[in-house]
């Protein structure tokens, strides 16, 4: 379900402003913050899955073939998963690239 | 209305006594109030502790400035306080102590009824210890008819327990031994 | 079925807030009000409550505990006084904006400095705008009511408010009186089970205290400020119902011989029966005089007020605390904004009286009293008086 | 899944494990928080939350944290989550840990054990609210606190704290011709959670997220007090990179200057070694623009008392002994 951003009426604020939509701010998407993103190179990733347990926004996930990759909706562009990738499979590139 | 102040010091039980009071008039259907002066003195220090008793409800809740009865729990305090202070001509003053009108005289300037009791010598026997305040109640009691002397004997069992017939015992004595020493001129 | 007692009315409070079941008890001593919570520690002690006692290192932890265990679905009380009550103020309006039913007894004291333990109604009054249901007792009998009235009205479904009941510290906390106190089956009858609207729990995840930013805050303050004046409603059902079972009767604003009063004095908390006293007694010489007790401080009842003094020529307002600088008492500020625009309104007096603890005897009401009665013409720098303050 | 037994140093040197296949999926700290890029805060927040599990409530002081994660009307908690104010954390903790005790006593809440946890960063942990958390840990609630520290006031601006570190320049104790900026050593939360005599107290960095995870478990498995000093990188008030927030914590701890250990039942313990020879303080302050000022004598200054400590530190290691050893002397 996705909420109005902003309540638009008094009478539409829940009682002590009590969110009842647990994980609700995945509604807002981060991605606009980054100035750059993350790349893997899956030939030299060993899979290791240091760059998910990094991630300060865990929008790092593994697919079905054991690989990762970043949710581009959240990613901060932060680059610690690239930073700490230790077989270097991860690189930052230019949002514009 | 009756009106009573007490005078002890901090920690002789005037606060109790003037509960037990309360609790005993309250008891019999009567109304009551029982209240300590709220001062910040300690242990040892003179305090004083009131009482309202009446058949109609009390409403009023300022301090008592003109009592009808003033007890006093320790003698060494006649010569220290004005325990007379107020108190209604036609009040009666009750003290714990063996001392003769003569000697009392020297301190308190109050020309009404006064009554004694060794309510010390009769704690010390009764309860083994000079804790003169349930002893002081039965003094009171037999002055005033404020309650009825079997009337303290239950919130005195409550408040006390295993000791309550110690302290019915002395308060049974006061009762019998308070004396008036100086009818006073009515 | 309930009895008449005789006890101490801060142990009656007490008595009165364990009849009412509470889950989480937390507080921290401070006179006058310490009776309350050390009896209460008494009750859980016994067994014949069942309850988590927190004692908590300060009146800051106390009430935010309350938050917190209000926050889980419990049933919470707390009491305090004076600086503990200033102390916890940081959180009282968050406890009313989270919408967290949390009930207090408040033991009134004077606020420092000088440092005085006595009592007066400044510290309630540095609270007045927390957003807090505010009801003052005049004696025991309403203070065990208050408190068990208290938890019925702040849970409502239609309030979902904290709760503060006001009796005066020393004047009432420590006086020993008769008191009819309901037994646990009747106050089991009146209030139910504490149903929660929302619960800190992991089978329905949910955040209590968020963060408002300016897109919403005015609507949320609108929503909070609706709630408390629908509180209103729910106080007075509330009070009706009380009546119909314990045949006491409660009113926002209480009169006492008013009719044909042409001068009337108006007080909250316990001075209200010293003054019936003096308002018997000059109506005995033929004095025109009537009183109007206050219960409800909030939500404030602007509606039942205008109609009781209305027909009155002059009206003497009894403020407990000053509001520096101000317009006089923060009560009389509230009446004097409650009859502005009638067009048909009592002159109004403000006397400030009995401050940390100074005693005020029938005659200080027969003085107050006459002196309203014989002012005719009111020069605004004459609005009030610290009354009895030596020049 | 269990990291349980999981030897960090193997798994963060050597890649002889995979982490993910181990580590809690769930993530009750959803993306779409606001926190800054590279925040090892809300890092530590995301690791802590896997290594509680779903029966845990949060009360959060506020701060950071509590700013970026709950804008009305959205949460990014899949927690239970209580925010009161500032100083409160703990005392709001306990009452959460009341009422729960209470209503699951009285049957009303489901009969299963659910993990109170207080969390606030260092201003509402060290200084503001040190009462509210002495009181609560005195008292024995059974409660989580976890602290993350960031060394100052970062919600409002990077101003200092009592856990700012000395030398570092913040917005109101800043460098100049005439100040060091902080002139204050860093307070010691942790020794003084010891001396509370609590069951559980540890150090942790989101660094070092198996240790960190398994400290929180271990704490989450006492039925008592507990208390987890988490040293929290902050890219934006340390004046550092924020790719290089991991590096950050890990120099730290190798440097000496943050040491990992535990204590439980009062024996401490080291629970990731450092290196043989600890690395000097200045690959740690080098990268931080918040020590930028400092000169060498400045940084020899702060290396002798970084070694002082973690000798301190190191002799409680060699010769503390747990209560039941205390016991039975």
């Amino acid at each position: 379900m996705t909420a109005k951003k902003w309540p638009e009426t008094w009478q539409e604020v829940n009682p002590g402003c009590m969110v009842f939509r647990p994980g609700s701010a995945s509604e807002y998407h981060t991605g606009s913050w980054r100035a750059k993103r993350p790349i893997w190179e899956n030939e030299k990733c060993i899979k290791c899955g240091v760059c998910y347990i990094y991630c300060p926004e865990g929008c790092v996930t593994e697919g079905a073939d054991g690989f990762f990759e970043a949710n581009l909706d959240y990613c901060k562009g932060c680059g610690i998963c690239a930073h700490e990738c230790w077989p270097a499979a991860i690189k930052m590139v230019n949002e514009e690239d | 209305m009756l009106e009573i102040r007490w005078h002890g010091r901090g920690g002789q039980g005037a606060v109790t006594s003037v509960e037990l009071l309360a609790l005993s008039a309250i008891e019999e259907g009567k109304y009551a109030q029982g209240f300590p002066s709220f001062g910040p003195e300690r242990r040892g220090a003179p305090v004083t502790a009131f009482n309202r008793v009446d058949d109609k409800q009390i409403k009023i809740r300022s301090g008592i400035y003109h009592p009808d009865v003033v007890v006093v729990l320790d003698e060494s305090l006649v010569g220290l306080v004005n325990v007379a202070e107020g108190l209604k001509p036609t009040g009666i003053l009750i003290v714990n102590t063996t001392k003769t009108l003569e000697q009392l005289k020297k301190h308190i300037r109050f020309e009404g009824r006064i009554a004694t009791c060794d309510a010390t010598g009769i704690a010390w026997k009764e309860l083994g210890v000079p804790i003169t305040n349930t002893t002081m109640l039965g003094a009171l009691v037999k002055l005033t008819g404020a309650v009825k002397l079997e009337s303290l004997d239950s919130p005195i069992k409550e408040r006390f327990g295993r000791i309550a017939p110690k302290n019915q015992a002395a308060a049974k004595r006061a009762f019998e031994e308070v004396k008036i020493i100086n009818e006073g001129s009515k | 079925m309930g009895k008449r007692i005789g006890m101490e009315i801060a142990l009656a409070a007490a008595e009165a807030a364990a009849l009412c079941r509470p889950d989480v008890i937390a507080a921290y001593p401070i006179t006058p009000n310490t009776h309350i919570p050390e009896h209460l520690s008494d009750i859980v002690a016994e067994g014949r409550l069942d309850a988590e006692y927190i004692c908590v290192e300060s009146e800051h932890s106390a009430i935010s505990a309350c938050c917190g265990a209000s926050g889980t679905g419990a049933r919470t009380f707390t009491a305090t006084s004076s600086q503990g009550l200033l102390y916890m103020q940081e959180v009282l309006p968050i406890v009313s904006a989270m919408r967290l039913p949390v009930i207090m007894a408040i033991g009134n004291r004077a606020v420092s400095g000088p440092i005085n333990i006595w009592n007066d109604h400044s510290d309630i009054m540095y609270q007045r705008d927390t957003g807090w249901v505010s009801l003052f007792a005049a004696n025991g009998q309403e203070t065990v009511d208050m408190m068990i009235q208290a938890f019925k009205i702040g849970e409502h479904r239609d309030v979902m408010l904290p709760v503060n009941i006001n009796l005066d510290g020393f004047q009432l906390t420590h006086v020993v009186e008769p008191i009819f106190m309901p037994d646990q089956e009747e106050v089991d009858r009146f209030l139910p089970p504490y149903k929660p609207y929302a619960q800190l729990h992991p089978d329905k995840p949910m955040s209590m205290g968020t963060l408002g930013l300016p897109e919403i805050f005015n609507e949320a303050m609108r929503a909070k400020n609706e709630a408390i004046l629908q509180s209103k409603k729910v106080v007075l059902d509330v009070w009706k119902e009380w009546e119909k079972q314990f045949g006491r009767k409660y009113e926002p604003v209480e009169s006492y011989k008013t009719e044909g009063a042409e001068t009337l004095l108006l007080t909250m908390g316990s001075m209200g029966e010293t003054a019936e006293i003096a308002v018997d007694e000059l109506r005995k010489d033929g004095v025109p005089v009537g009183l109007v007790k206050l219960k409800l401080w909030r939500p404030f009842p602007f509606e039942e007020l205008r109609k009781v003094v209305k027909g009155a020529k002059s009206l003497a307002v009894m403020d407990r605390a000053v509001s520096f600088g101000g317009p006089g008492g923060p009560v009389f500020a509230e009446i004097r904004s409650a009859l502005y625009d009638e067009p048909k309104k009592p002159r109004t007096l403000n006397f400030i009286i009995g401050l940390g603890g100074r005693d005020m005897v029938v005659e200080d009401f027969i003085k107050m009293a006459k002196k309203t009665a014989s002012t005719k013409k009111l020069r605004p720098e004459d609005a009030y008086e610290i009354y009895g303050a030596r020049e | 899944m269990s990291t349980a037994n999981l030897n960090p140093k193997k798994l963060f040197e050597n890649f002889e494990l995979y982490v993910p296949k181990l580590i809690e999926k769930m993530e009750y700290f959803s993306p779409g928080h606001r926190a800054c890029q590279g925040c090892g805060e809300a890092l530590a927040i995301r690791m802590m939350c896997k290594a509680l599990g779903k029966d845990t409530v949060i009360a959060n002081a506020t701060g950071c944290m509590e700013v970026i994660s709950s804008l009305y009307p959205t949460t990014a908690w899949n927690l239970p989550w209580i925010h009161v104010a500032f100083p409160n954390s703990a005392s709001v903790g306990s009452g959460v840990s009341a009422g729960l005790k209470a209503l699951r006593r009285k049957g009303r809440i489901p009969d299963r054990y659910v993990k109170t946890v207080a969390i606030g960063g260092d201003g509402g942990t060290v200084d503001i609210g040190f009462q509210a958390l002495s009181g609560a840990m005195e008292r024995g609630h059974d409660m989580l606190y976890v602290c993350f520290d960031n060394e100052a006031y970062m919600n409002t601006g990077i101003q200092r704290s009592g856990a700012t570190p000395f030398g570092s320049s913040t917005t109101t104790a800043p460098a100049g011709k005439a100040s060091i900026g902080n002139k204050t050593w860093k307070k010691n939360v942790a020794e003084i959670m010891v001396e509370h005599g609590i069951p559980y107290i540890a150090t942790a960095c989101h660094s070092y997220p198996i240790d960190f995870m398994n400290k929180v478990k271990k704490a989450r498995s006492i039925k008592g007090p507990s208390y987890i000093h988490c040293l929290s990188v902050c890219p934006t008030g340390w004046r550092s990179t924020s790719e290089t927030c991991i590096k950050l914590g890990r120099l730290a701890v190798e440097a000496g200057i943050f040491p990992l250990y535990e204590v439980k039942y009062g024996k401490y313990k080291i629970t990731v070694d450092p290196p043989e020879k600890l690395r000097p303080v200045t690959d740690y302050i080098k990268p931080q623009g918040r020590f930028r000022h400092l000169t060498p004598d400045q940084i020899k200054g702060i290396q002798e008392r970084v070694l002082m400590e973690y000798n301190k530190l190191m002799n409680k290691v060699n010769h503390s002994k747990s209560w039941d050893e205390l016991k039975a002397l």
